[in-house]
């Protein structure tokens, strides 16, 4: 019977070795997917710079046509 | 033979501390998987938003490109 | 006897390879999610200039909304 319960532990062990080395599979797997959303952050925060820049521009342009009287003119038209 | 079931108790206790870890380990990982997911819709979102926004930007853009030549005449 | 004692060292070692495998994992595991929560961080910000650019471009929209078709009349 020490027998028996020494072969349920190697089983057990066994079933526990490769229980680990799927969710090592599976940590690795998470690692090339944070790589990926990484990569997709990146691009994000490089077109938000982009974003702020064009807006920033058409703001600064829009001031400009508003002092000159621009878009009075075009309210009055209305 | 004493020390041979003494032995063997131990490893049980091992084995049974080693799959409670395996078990917490477990949790771990699907909890890391669920925020994993949740970020990349996050950025989807973000990315769509950020579309929607150069949509709207381009014709502001264009109308202002027409209005801006004139207006540096003017001055 | 010796046979024996060999064979229990080695049913030792596996058992504590198998925690070592664990200690190891959550570690990774660790690691990812110390990411995970930098990389949260970092999109909580975009999302929240990216509103701030909305809300920056709506007043624009709107009066160009108005002017637009005078503008194009013009043309």
């Amino acid at each position: 019977s020490l027998q028996t319960r020494i072969t349920a532990q190697e089983t057990q062990n066994k079933a526990h070795c490769g229980r680990l080395d799927t969710l090592a599979q599976d940590i690795e797997n998470l690692n090339k997917k944070q790589a990926d959303t990484v990569a997709a952050l990146t691009e994000a925060k490089r077109k938000q710079l982009e974003l702020a820049h064009r807006v920033l521009r058409v703001l600064v342009k829009q001031e400009i046509t508003r002092k000159t009287g621009f878009t009075i003119s075009c309210e009055e038209e209305q | 033979f004493l020390n041979q079931a003494t032995q063997v108790n131990a490893w049980d206790q091992l084995l049974i501390k080693n799959g409670e870890k395996i078990v917490s380990l477990n949790e771990s990982v699907a909890a890391v998987r669920l925020d994993q997911q949740r970020l990349d819709h996050e950025l989807d979102f973000v990315a769509a938003q950020q579309a929607e926004l150069e949509d709207a930007l381009k014709p502001l853009e264009a109308s202002l490109a027409n209005c801006g030549p004139v207006d540096t005449e003017r001055e």
